[in-house]
C-alpha cells in the first residue's frame, strides 16, 4: 500500500496532501511519510552565512517564557531555539519533528509519541518523556497563564511509556491532535528534578543556542554544530532586531542593515520592487479578517439581518484598498484554500445590496441601525475599513455608525464584549483547531456566540473521524453552514508579505500558516 | 554652610517631594488605564482564566494602596522591584538603556550646545544682516518640521543616496566609542537640528535684550570693538536666560526622543518607556518615569545654581 | 492702508499672506477644495497632472483637496489647543503672579510637577486613561502645555504687579478679575503673543509626534502632520509626496514667527 | 588757543515709526581745551543728544543728517567706526547718567576701568590698575587700593557715580561728557560728588560738556552755559553773566521757576483728618518704620522729607494698607482706628484716600486710554455712566487744564510725562477723596512742567478743601507747598513742625545737612559750602 502511495505521489496522480492523508489513515508511522516527502523534492541549500531580521514586532516586555509568546520576534527565536513535537509541513500536514513517530488508538482518543533518540538538548542532554510531559503541563493546569490552555483542553492525561515514549489520553477523539504541537508555545524544554521546566531556559533542542537576548531589541542567535536533525539550520548567525517602524525597517533593507524585513509598508512595495537587490514575498494563509456580531443579541440574532450585513459589505473593495491588493476576498468561512478540507464550491458572495435589503425586508425591517466598533489594532487598516463598509452599507439602507475604540485594551474591553466589532484570526493549522477556538459553542473565544446545533455535533463527530472522504464532507457542510448561518462576516484571507535581499532563498515550497513559512524560517532557509 | 549650598539642599528637597508627587501620579495613571499587564502580554489570545492566573502569579490581585506602599518601601531600599512583564530586576533593565540614553543626549548636546550659542552670539553680532536672517529662518524650518520627518530626510540623503552612515543606529556593550560615535551619528544630527533652533533664538534674543543696557553703551563709547561688547559685556549677563534655555533642551534630549530611537532602533529609555505604558509594567513605568522627571528637577536646579554663579550679586547674597 | 504696507517689513506681510491664506483655506476648505476630504478618486500615487495639481495619495485621494482640509484639522486643532493652554495657563500665571503667598507657591509647584513628567509620557497615559478621541486629544495637550504658559504669565505679570498702577487699582479696591483682564492681561499681551506662536508650533508637532505613536488625529481625517506619517516612507524613495504637508507646516511655522517677530518688535519699540 | 571742539551747523534726526524728526537742529559749538561747558535744557531739549554727537556717537535710529563735528583736527562726521573707536575712552570719554546701570554688574570696578587703557594700548594693566588707585584717591573714594576689587553692587550710588568718573579719566582723555551724572543721586550724595568732578576736572586741565537740566548745578560746574530748546540754541555766555543777566524770554522762565512760595498760614487747633500714633512697619525682618507719630491736619499739606531709604515711601504704603503695619501702633481716620490691611477697609475709606505717583510712566496702564483711566473711579465710586459721567469727565480735564476734545480719546502712551502727571491727579480727583497722597509726584518732571503740577495741585486744595500729604527729596517743592513738614531718617522721624520752624535754626543735625546739600543759583555755592565744611565730604556714605 505505501509503495502504491509512494509512485502516485512521484508521478502526481495524487496530492501531496492526499498521500499524507491516506498514510495517516492507515495508522502508518508518519516518521516515514515525511521522509519520502523529502526524497521526492530534491533541494540544494547552502551553508554558512549570516542573516539579519528587521523585524515589527518584539517588545521589551518579552521573556522566553513559552505561556506568553505572542509576537513574531518571538515565534521565530523559539522556532530557532525549541523544537516541537510535530511540524507543519508546506502542505498543511503534520510532520514529526522531536517526535519520531506518532500513532493513534482506533477511535483517535489515545496517542502515543515516540521521541528520536538522536534528540539533544544544547546542554548535551538526550530529549527524554519527562522532558515533554513537564513542557506540556506548563500550559495545564489552574494556574497557567499560557494561552495554549484552550489547545490543549481535551488533554486528559499524559504519562510516560519509558524513557521514550509518551502517551496521551484525550476527552474525546481528535483526528488532528499531533497538529496542536505545533504551536509555538509548545517548544520543548529540559524538564527540571520536580517535573516542571524552568520558564526562562534558553536551552532546547534546536539548531541554534542564544548568544544574546535583549527584549525587544535583538537577539543573535548561534548555529549548534550538533544539531541533530539534518538538512536543517543552514544560517551560522542570525541576528533578530525589532524595526516597529516601516519607513526604519524599509530603510534597514535598502541600506543592507538586514537581509529580511516583514511587513513592508504595502503603500511603498510597488516601489521595494524596482530595487534590483530586493525580492518580494508573498505568502497566501490563514490570515483573516472579521467581523463577528453576537448572534444570541439582537438585532444579530436574525439570520436574516446577518445576511443583509454579510451582502453590503464589499469584499474586493476591502481587499483593494484595505489590504492593498495582497488579500483575496473572503467568504464569510474561516477555512482557508490552503487547507486541507477548504470547501471550494462554495459561491463567492458579491456586494449586493439589493440582496441585503431583500434579508432586511425578510427580517421585517425597512432600515438597519448598528453600531460597529473598532480601533486601528484591531488589525492594520481596521477603521479603514470599517469606514469603507459604513459607505456601501449605505446602497443597502444599513447604518452602520463606526465606533473608534481605544487601541489600548480594545481586546479586553471591546472584543468579545460588544456585539459587532473588528479583529483577525492569524489563523490555525487545521479546519478543527479553527472551528474549535472560535465557533464551538461555548468556546472561550466563540466572538460570535454562535450555536449551531448541526455544526456543533458535526465539530465533534470530525475531530474523531478517521476516514478522509467522510471528514472532508463534514467539514464541506460546517463551512457551508457558517458561511450562510454564520454570525462572523469575513470580507477577506489576508496574504503576508516580507521583502528580503536577494541573498536569502528558500525553499519551493513553504508553510502556508503565519508568516516566514509558519515562522520556521530560521532553520528552513538560507543565504547565499 | 554657604548660601549657595544651603539653596541646593532646599530645592533638593523638593525636588524629591515632587518625585514623590509624580510618582504617586504615575501609579494612579497606571491604575487608571485601561486593562493590565495580564491583558496586554496575552493579548487576544486572553480567556478569563488565563488573565486571573497571570494576575495571581503578578500579585496584581493585592490592593492598589499596598501594592504603591510596597513599591515606595522598595525604592527606599534602593530597590526598583522587578518588572511585571519579565520579572527582571529593574535597575538591571533600565541601566544599559540609560547609558545608551545618556550616550546620545550627551553626544548631540556636545554639538548642539556650543554651535546653538556661537550661532546665537554671530546673529547678535550681526543682527538684521542677510547671515542673521538666513539662520533665523534655518532656525525655524528646522523647528516647523516634524523629528521624524527630519531623521527620514537624513536617513536619505546619508544613508541612502550617500551610504556615509548606517540607517539604524545599532550599538551594544561591546561597540568601540568612536565606532559608537559613527553608528549613532544620524540620531544624533536628528536630535541636533531639532534643538538647535531654540537655543539659538533664545541665545540670540537674550543677548539682544542685554544689548539695550546703558553699560552697553558705556563699553561702546569706551572704544570696545564690537565682538568683546558681545562676548565681555553683553554675554555675562544674558547667560541665565540661555543657560535655562540650555537646560530645557538638554531635559529634552534625555526624555523626549522616543520617536527618534524608534526611527534608528536605538535602544534607549523612551521606547522602554513606551512599551512599559503599553504593557502597564507598573516598576518600569515608575522607575523610567522617576528617572525623567528627577533629570528634569536636577537640570532646573543645575540651571538656577549655574545662573545664580554668573550674577556676582546673587553668588555673594547666596 | 498703503502706509500699512509701507512701513510693515516685508518679512511680515509675507508672513501675513500665509496665516491669512491658511486660515482661508481652512474656513473655506469646501468650496476651495476640487474634492471631499476622504473622497476617493482615482488610482494610489497619481502623479501630478491637470486634474489633480498635486497627484493622488495612499488611498488615491485627491492631495490637493486633503491639504486644503488639512489646513483645516491642523491649524483649527492646534489653534484651538493653544487657545486653551493660554486661557488657562495666562489666567493662573497671573493670578499666581498677583496673589503671591501661598496661593503662587501651591499653583507653581502643582507646575512643577506637571513639568516634571515627560510630555509625551503624560499624554500617552492620559490618553491611554481617557481613550484617544480628537476632544480628548485637544484637552491632554493643552493639559501639557498649561505649564509653560503658566510660568510664563507669571514671571512677566511679576514685573507688571509691582508697577505703580497695578497698586492704584488695589488701592481703588478693584476685584482680581479686573486686575487680571484689564490692568495686567493688556500688558503682557506681546509676550503671550510671542510665545503663542511658538506654542502653536510646538503644538503643531506634538499633535504630529502622536501621530506618529498612532494616538493623535487618527485617519481618515486629513491633517498635515498624520499626511506625512502615512507617506513618509516614500521619502526613501526620492518621491516628494511627502514633503507637501511637510512643506505646509513649515511654511505655517516661518510665517506665524515672522508676524510674531514683527509684534514683539512693534512692542518693545513701543516702549522706548 | 585752538578749540578743540568745533561743531558746525550739526543737524540730527530721529527716526519713528511715522518717519523721522529732527531733534538737533543746527547747531554751533566752540569748546577750549580745559574748558567746562554746560549744556542746560528741559528733557527733550536734545541735549544729550548733541553730548553724545560730540563724541561722534548717536544711539541706534538717530542719525547726523548734515553739519561738522571736528575734534582737534578730525571730523567726526563720517569717520569710520575704528577712526571712533580709536578716539571713544582715549581721548574723549562719557560719564553716564546712572552709573549704576552703566557699570556693567558682571565684572570688577577695575577691570571695567583698565579695558579702555589696555583696548587703546596705552598702558599696561598694572599701570593702569596703579591709575586706578591714583584715581580713586582723588576722586576721594574711601579704600581706594581695596574699592576697585568691589563688583558694582558693592558700591553705593555717590561712589559709582565717583568710580565712573575715575574710569572717564583711566586714558586721561582731552575731553569728557557729564550726561547728568548727579540726576539720580540724594542731594547730600549729590554734593560730594560734584565736588569731586570738579577738582579732577580742573586737575587734569580736562575739556568737559556738563549736561543737565538742573540750573543750580550747572552753575557750580561751568565755565560758560548753553541753553538749549527743542534743538536750538537759546543762548549762551559765561557762567556769571548767563545768572545775572539772561537775555532769552525762555531763559528767563527757567530762572524763575524756583520762586514759588506758599504763604504761611496759622496751623489751626482742629482734630486731625489722619492721625499716625506710634506705627512701626517691618518688611520680612527689616524693621522699615520705627515708631512713626504725626497728625495730619484738615486743609492742611504735609511734606515728608527724607532721602532713599528713609522710609518716606514706606509710609505711604502703610498709610494706603498695601503693607499692614505692625501690631501696636494705629492709624486713625477721623479719630477712628483703620484696619492696617487694605482688604479690610471699607469703600468709602479708599475713596477718601487718594495717591498721585512719582513716576508717570508706570502710574498710568499704558495700554489704557485717558477716558478708560480718569473714568474707571467714576463709575467704581460713584456709579456714574452714559452722558452723566461724560459731563464728569469733561469737567475733571478742565480742571486739570487739558482739553477734553483733544485728550480724552488719547491712549496714555501718546502723552508727556507733565500730562501724564495731571492724569494721575485727575484720577485722584474722579473718585472726590478728602485726603490725596503725592509720592515725589514732581521729581520725574522738567521745573517748568513741575511748577505747573504744583501750582494745579494748590489751585485744587483750595476749590476743594483737601488734604495732602506730599512724600519728596526735593526742598524747593517743600517750600513750595508745605504747610507742616515732617524729616525723616532711617525709618525715623528726625524733626516735625511747620514749615517755618524746620526750615529755620536750629536743626538737628541731618536737617542741617539736607538743609546746606540743596545747591544754590549762585556760582559759588559748592566754593562756599565746602570751605565752611558743613559737610564732610569722607566717609559719610
Amino acid at each position: 500500500m505505501i509503495e502504491k502511495l509512494k509512485q502516485d505521489l512521484a508521478t502526481g496522480t495524487i496530492s501531496r496532501r492526499t498521500f499524507m492523508a491516506g498514510a495517516l489513515a492507515m495508522g502508518a508511522t508518519v516518521s516515514s511519510a515525511s521522509l519520502l516527502v523529502g526524497e521526492a523534492h530534491a533541494i540544494a541549500p547552502q551553508k554558512g552565512g549570516t542573516l539579519r531580521i528587521g523585524f515589527t514586532q518584539g517588545s521589551t516586555s518579552d521573556t522566553f517564557d513559552p505561556a506568553t509568546f505572542n509576537n513574531d520576534f518571538m515565534l521565530a527565536t523559539g522556532y530557532a531555539v525549541f523544537n516541537t513535537l510535530v511540524e507543519l509541513a508546506p502542505d498543511g500536514s503534520g510532520q514529526p519533528d522531536l517526535a519520531e513517530s506518532y500513532e493513534a488508538s482506533a477511535d483517535a482518543k489515545t496517542w502515543t509519541f515516540r521521541l528520536r533518540d538522536e534528540a539533544t538538548f544544547s546542554d548535551g542532554k538526550k530529549v527524554t518523556a519527562a522532558d515533554v510531559i513537564a513542557s506540556i503541563r506548563h500550559h495545564l493546569g489552574e494556574n497557567s497563564k499560557s494561552a495554549a490552555k484552550p489547545l490543549l483542553k481535551s488533554i486528559e492525561d499524559i504519562k510516560a511509556d519509558g524513557d521514550n515514549t509518551v502517551v496521551f489520553t484525550l476527552t474525546e477523539g481528535n483526528a488532528d491532535f499531533p497538529l496542536i504541537f505545533n504551536d509555538y508555545h509548545l517548544g520543548i524544554r529540559p524538564a527540571q528534578a520536580d517535573g516542571t521546566i524552568d520558564p526562562d531556559t534558553m536551552i532546547g533542542t534546536g539548531g541554534y543556542v542564544v548568544e544574546s537576548f535583549e527584549a525587544g531589541v535583538r537577539a543573535v542567535l548561534k548555529r549548534r554544530d550538533d544539531y541533530w536533525k539534518k538538512g536543517r539550520a543552514h544560517i551560522d548567525r542570525v541576528e533578530i532586531l525589532t524595526i516597529a517602524d516601516p519607513a526604519a525597517r524599509m530603510n534597514a533593507l535598502l541600506t543592507g542593515e538586514v537581509d529580511l524585513i516583514d511587513r513592508p509598508d504595502l503603500k511603498t512595495v510597488h516601489m521595494l520592487k524596482r530595487n534590483p537587490n530586493v525580492k518580494l514575498h508573498t505568502q497566501d494563509g490563514t490570515l483573516h479578517y472579521v467581523m463577528p456580531m453576537h448572534s444570541d443579541t439582537a438585532p444579530f440574532d436574525d439570520n436574516n439581518v446577518r445576511l443583509a450585513l454579510k451582502n453590503a459589505i464589499n469584499r474586493q473593495e476591502f481587499v483593494d484598498k484595505v489590504l492593498k491588493g495582497y488579500g483575496k476576498v473572503g467568504n464569510d468561512q474561516p477555512i482557508a484554500s490552503s487547507m486541507q478540507f477548504y470547501n471550494d464550491q462554495l459561491a463567492p458572495r458579491a456586494f449586493d445590496p439589493e440582496k441585503a435589503k431583500y434579508h432586511l425586508k425578510q427580517a421585517g425591517l425597512d432600515t438597519l441601525n448598528v453600531k460597529l466598533h473598532t480601533a486601528e489594532n484591531a488589525f492594520g487598516g481596521a477603521v479603514d475599513a470599517s469606514l469603507l463598509f459604513s459607505e456601501t452599507a449605505k446602497a443597502a439602507g444599513i447604518n452602520i455608525e463606526v465606533v473608534r475604540e481605544p487601541a489600548d485594551g480594545y481586546w479586553s474591553n471591546v472584543w468579545l464584549k460588544k456585539p459587532f466589532c473588528t479583529s483577525y484570526w492569524g489563523g490555525r493549522p487545521t479546519a478543527d483547531l479553527m472551528f474549535t477556538t472560535a465557533y464551538a459553542a461555548g468556546a472561550d473565544w466563540n466572538e460570535s456566540r454562535f450555536n449551531h446545533e448541526r455544526f456543533n455535533e458535526l465539530l465533534v463527530k470530525a475531530r474523531a473521524e478517521l476516514d478522509t472522504e467522510t471528514r472532508r464532507n463534514m467539514y464541506f457542510e460546517m463551512q457551508q453552514i457558517v458561511s450562510d448561518e454564520g454570525s462572523t462576516i469575513i470580507p477577506a484571507f489576508g496574504q503576508y508579505v516580507s521583502a528580503m535581499t536577494k541573498r536569502v532563498h528558500m525553499p519551493e515550497k513553504v508553510t502556508q500558516l503565519w508568516d516566514l513559512d509558519g515562522m520556521r524560517f530560521i532553520e528552513r532557509w538560507w543565504v547565499s | 554652610m554657604s548660601g549657595i549650598q544651603k539653596l541646593v539642599l532646599r530645592r533638593i528637597g523638593l525636588g524629591i517631594v515632587t518625585l514623590f508627587i509624580v510618582s504617586l501620579l504615575i501609579f494612579i495613571g497606571v491604575e487608571l488605564l485601561p486593562s493590565d499587564l495580564a491583558q496586554e502580554i496575552l493579548g487576544q489570545a486572553a480567556t478569563p482564566e488565563t488573565v486571573a492566573a497571570f494576575r495571581r502569579e503578578l500579585g496584581l490581585d493585592q490592593p492598589a494602596v499596598i501594592r504603591y506602599l510596597e513599591w515606595v518601601a522598595g525604592v527606599f531600599q534602593g530597590d526598583f522591584g522587578v518588572s511585571l512583564a519579565n520579572r527582571r530586576d529593574v535597575a538591571e533593565l533600565v541601566a544599559p538603556r540609560l547609558k545608551n540614553t545618556m550616550f546620545l543626549a550627551g553626544y548631540a548636546a556636545a554639538i548642539a550646545v556650543p554651535v546653538a550659542v556661537t550661532l546665537g552670539i554671530l546673529a547678535a553680532l550681526f543682527r538684521n544682516s542677510i547671515f542673521d536672517r538666513l539662520a533665523n529662518v534655518f532656525a525655524l524650518s528646522s523647528i516647523s518640521l516634524p523629528e521624524f520627518f527630519v531623521a527620514y530626510v537624513l536617513i536619505l540623503l546619508f544613508a541612502v543616496n550617500i551610504p556615509l552612515f548606517p540607517s539604524l543606529a545599532r550599538i551594544d556593550d561591546a561597540t568601540p566609542f568612536i565606532e559608537a560615535l559613527y553608528r549613532t551619528f544620524l540620531p544624533a544630527l536628528t536630535l541636533i537640528l531639532v534643538v538647535i533652533a531654540h537655543m539659538m533664538r533664545m541665545t540670540r534674543a537674550a543677548i539682544i535684550n542685554v544689548l539695550a543696557e546703558p553699560y552697553i553703551e558705556m563699553a561702546r563709547l569706551k572704544g570696545v570693538p564690537r565682538y568683546k561688547v558681545i562676548l565681555r559685556h553683553a554675554l555675562p549677563n544674558a547667560l541665565p536666560p540661555i543657560i535655562n534655555v540650555v537646560a530645557i533642551n538638554l531635559a529634552y534630549l534625555i526624555v523626549g526622543v522616543v520617536v527618534v530611537e524608534v526611527v534608528f532602533v536605538y535602544p534607549g529609555l523612551g521606547q522602554l518607556l513606551v512599551d512599559a505604558v503599553a504593557k502597564r509594567d507598573f516598576p518600569v513605568v515608575q522607575a523610567v518615569g522617576l528617572f525623567f522627571a528627577a533629570t528634569y528637577i536636577s537640570l532646573n536646579i543645575l540651571a538656577d545654581v549655574l545662573s545664580i554663579l554668573s550674577n556676582p550679586r546673587l553668588r555673594a547674597k547666596a | 492702508m498703503l502706509r500699512f504696507f509701507k512701513t510693515t517689513p516685508p518679512t511680515a506681510l509675507l508672513g501675513l499672506f500665509i496665516i491669512l491664506s491658511v486660515a482661508i483655506m481652512g474656513v473655506f476648505a469646501p468650496f476651495l477644495a476640487p474634492y471631499g476630504e476622504t473622497e476617493v478618486v482615482g488610482a494610489a500615487y497619481m502623479p501630478w497632472d491637470s486634474v489633480h495639481l498635486l497627484g493622488t495619495d495612499n488611498l488615491g485621494r485627491d492631495m490637493l483637496s486633503r491639504v486644503i482640509y488639512g489646513a483645516r484639522n491642523t491649524v483649527g486643532l492646534a489653534l484651538l489647543t493653544t487657545a486653551i493652554a493660554f486661557t488657562v495657563g495666562a489666567t493662573l500665571g497671573i493670578y499666581a503672579a498677583l496673589k503671591g503667598g501661598w496661593v503662587d507657591q501651591v499653583v507653581s509647584r502643582a507646575v512643577d510637577v506637571l513639568m516634571a513628567v515627560p510630555p509625551l509620557i503624560l499624554a500617552l497615559m492620559l490618553l491611554a486613561i481617557v481613550g484617544p478621541s480628537i476632544p480628548n486629544m485637544v484637552l491632554v495637550i493643552a493639559v501639557i502645555y498649561v505649564a509653560p504658559v503658566f510660568r510664563l504669565a507669571r514671571a512677566s505679570s511679576m514685573n507688571i504687579v509691582v508697577l505703580d498702577f497695578v497698586q492704584a487699582a488695589r488701592l481703588r479696591g478693584e476685584g482680581n478679575l479686573w486686575l487680571i483682564s484689564r490692568e495686567i492681561l493688556p500688558n503682557i499681551t506681546s509676550t503671550l503673543v510671542a510665545e503663542f506662536g511658538l506654542r502653536f508650533c510646538f503644538v503643531f508637532l506634538f499633535i504630529a509626534a502622536l501621530s506618529f505613536l498612532g494616538l493623535g488625529i487618527q485617519p481618515p481625517t486629513a491633517d498635515w502632520g498624520s499626511m506625512v506619517k502615512e507617506n513618509a516612507t516614500l521619502i526613501t524613495f526620492g518621491d516628494i509626496t511627502p514633503l507637501i504637508p511637510a512643506a505646509a507646516i513649515a511654511v505655517l511655522t516661518i510665517g506665524i514667527n515672522f508676524v510674531v517677530d514683527w509684534m514683539l518688535h512693534k512692542a518693545s519699540g513701543l516702549k522706548d | 588757543m585752538t578749540n578743540i571742539l568745533t561743531v558746525r551747523d550739526l543737524h540730527i534726526q530721529a527716526r519713528h515709526k511715522h518717519g523721522t524728526t529732527e531733534i538737533v537742529k543746527g547747531i554751533d559749538l566752540d569748546l577750549k581745551p580745559g574748558e567746562v561747558l554746560g549744556l542746560v535744557g528741559e528733557s527733550g531739549a536734545g541735549k544729550s543728544t548733541l553730548g553724545l554727537a560730540a563724541m561722534g556717537y548717536t544711539r541706534d535710529g538717530c542719525r547726523i543728517s548734515s553739519g561738522s563735528i571736528r575734534f582737534r583736527d578730525q571730523e567726526l562726521v563720517g569717520a569710520s567706526a575704528s577712526t571712533l573707536r580709536h578716539l571713544h575712552g582715549n581721548s574723549i570719554a562719557y560719564v553716564a547718567q546712572s552709573a549704576a546701570a552703566s557699570f556693567n554688574p558682571s565684572h570688577r570696578l577695575i577691570d571695567q576701568f583698565t579695558e579702555a587703557p589696555l583696548e587703546h594700548g596705552v598702558r599696561s594693566r598694572k599701570q593702569a590698575e596703579a591709575d586706578a588707585i591714583q584715581l580713586y584717591r582723588e576722586m576721594q573714594l574711601p579704600n581706594p587700593e581695596e574699592i576697585g576689587f568691589r563688583y558694582p553692587y558693592q558700591v553705593s550710588g555717590g561712589q559709582l557715580q565717583r568710580a565712573m568718573t575715575a574710569m572717564a579719566m583711566s586714558c586721561k582723555p582731552d575731553l569728557i561728557i557729564f550726561d547728568e551724572p548727579t540726576t539720580a543721586l540724594d542731594v547730600t550724595t549729590q554734593i560730594e560728588v560734584l565736588a569731586a568732578i570738579r577738582k579732577v576736572v580742573k586737575e587734569h586741565n580736562t575739556a568737559a560738556i556738563y549736561i543737565t537740566h538742573d540750573l543750580a548745578v550747572v552753575s557750580q560746574m561751568a565755565d560758560r552755559i548753553m541753553v538749549l530748546r527743542d534743538g536750538h540754541m537759546v543762548e549762551t555766555a559765561p557762567t556769571e553773566e548767563m545768572l545775572a543777566n539772561p537775555k532769552e524770554d525762555y531763559t528767563k522762565s527757567l530762572w524763575a521757576v524756583r520762586t514759588l512760595h506758599r504763604e504761611t498760614r496759622p496751623r489751626p487747633e482742629k482734630t486731625p483728618l489722619l492721625a499716625i500714633d506710634k506705627v512701626t512697619a517691618h518688611y520680612g525682618e527689616f524693621k522699615a518704620l520705627d515708631s512713626i507719630s504725626f497728625d495730619i491736619l484738615p486743609q492742611r499739606t504735609v511734606a515728608v522729607v527724607g532721602e532713599s531709604g528713609s522710609g518716606k515711601s514706606t509710609l505711604a504704603k502703610v498709610i494706603t494698607g498695601l503693607l499692614p503695619h505692625s501690631p501696636g501702633g494705629e492709624i486713625r481716620w477721623q479719630g477712628e482706628a483703620l484696619p492696617p490691611r487694605l482688604q479690610d477697609r471699607d469703600k468709602t475709606i479708599l475713596r477718601d484716600v487718594q495717591m498721585i505717583y512719582q513716576m508717570p510712566d508706570t502710574a498710568l496702564n499704558p495700554r489704557h486710554r485717558v477716558r478708560d483711566v480718569v473714568g474707571r473711579p467714576l463709575t467704581f465710586y460713584l456709579g456714574l455712566h452714559g452722558a452723566e459721567k461724560e459731563e464728569r469727565l469733561r469737567s475733571l480735564m478742565e480742571q486739570i487744564e487739558l482739553d477734553p476734545d483733544i485728550y480724552l480719546n488719547r491712549r496714555i502712551t501718546e502723552l508727556s510725562g507733565g500730562q501724564k502727571q495731571r492724569i494721575g491727579i485727575a484720577r485722584a480727583l474722579a473718585a472726590e477723596p478728602r485726603f490725596i497722597i503725592c509720592d515725589e509726584v514732581t521729581s520725574a518732571l522738567d521745573q517748568l512742567v513741575a511748577e505747573g503740577i504744583l501750582k494745579l495741585l494748590l489751585k485744587l486744595q483750595e476749590k476743594y478743601g483737601l488734604t495732602y500729604m506730599f512724600i519728596t527729596h526735593d526742598l524747593a517743592t517743600v517750600e513750595a507747598i508745605a504747610d507742616d513738614v515732617v524729616v525723616m531718617q532711617h525709618g525715623k522721624i528726625v524733626e516735625q513742625g511747620t514749615r517755618d520752624e524746620v526750615f529755620s535754626p536750629p536743626h538737628p543735625d541731618y536737617s542741617a545737612r539736607l538743609l546746606a546739600s540743596v545747591p544754590e543759583m549762585d556760582p559759588h555755592w559748592l566754593d562756599r559750602v565746602l570751605a565752611e565744611q558743613k559737610i564732610d565730604l569722607l566717609e559719610n556714605n
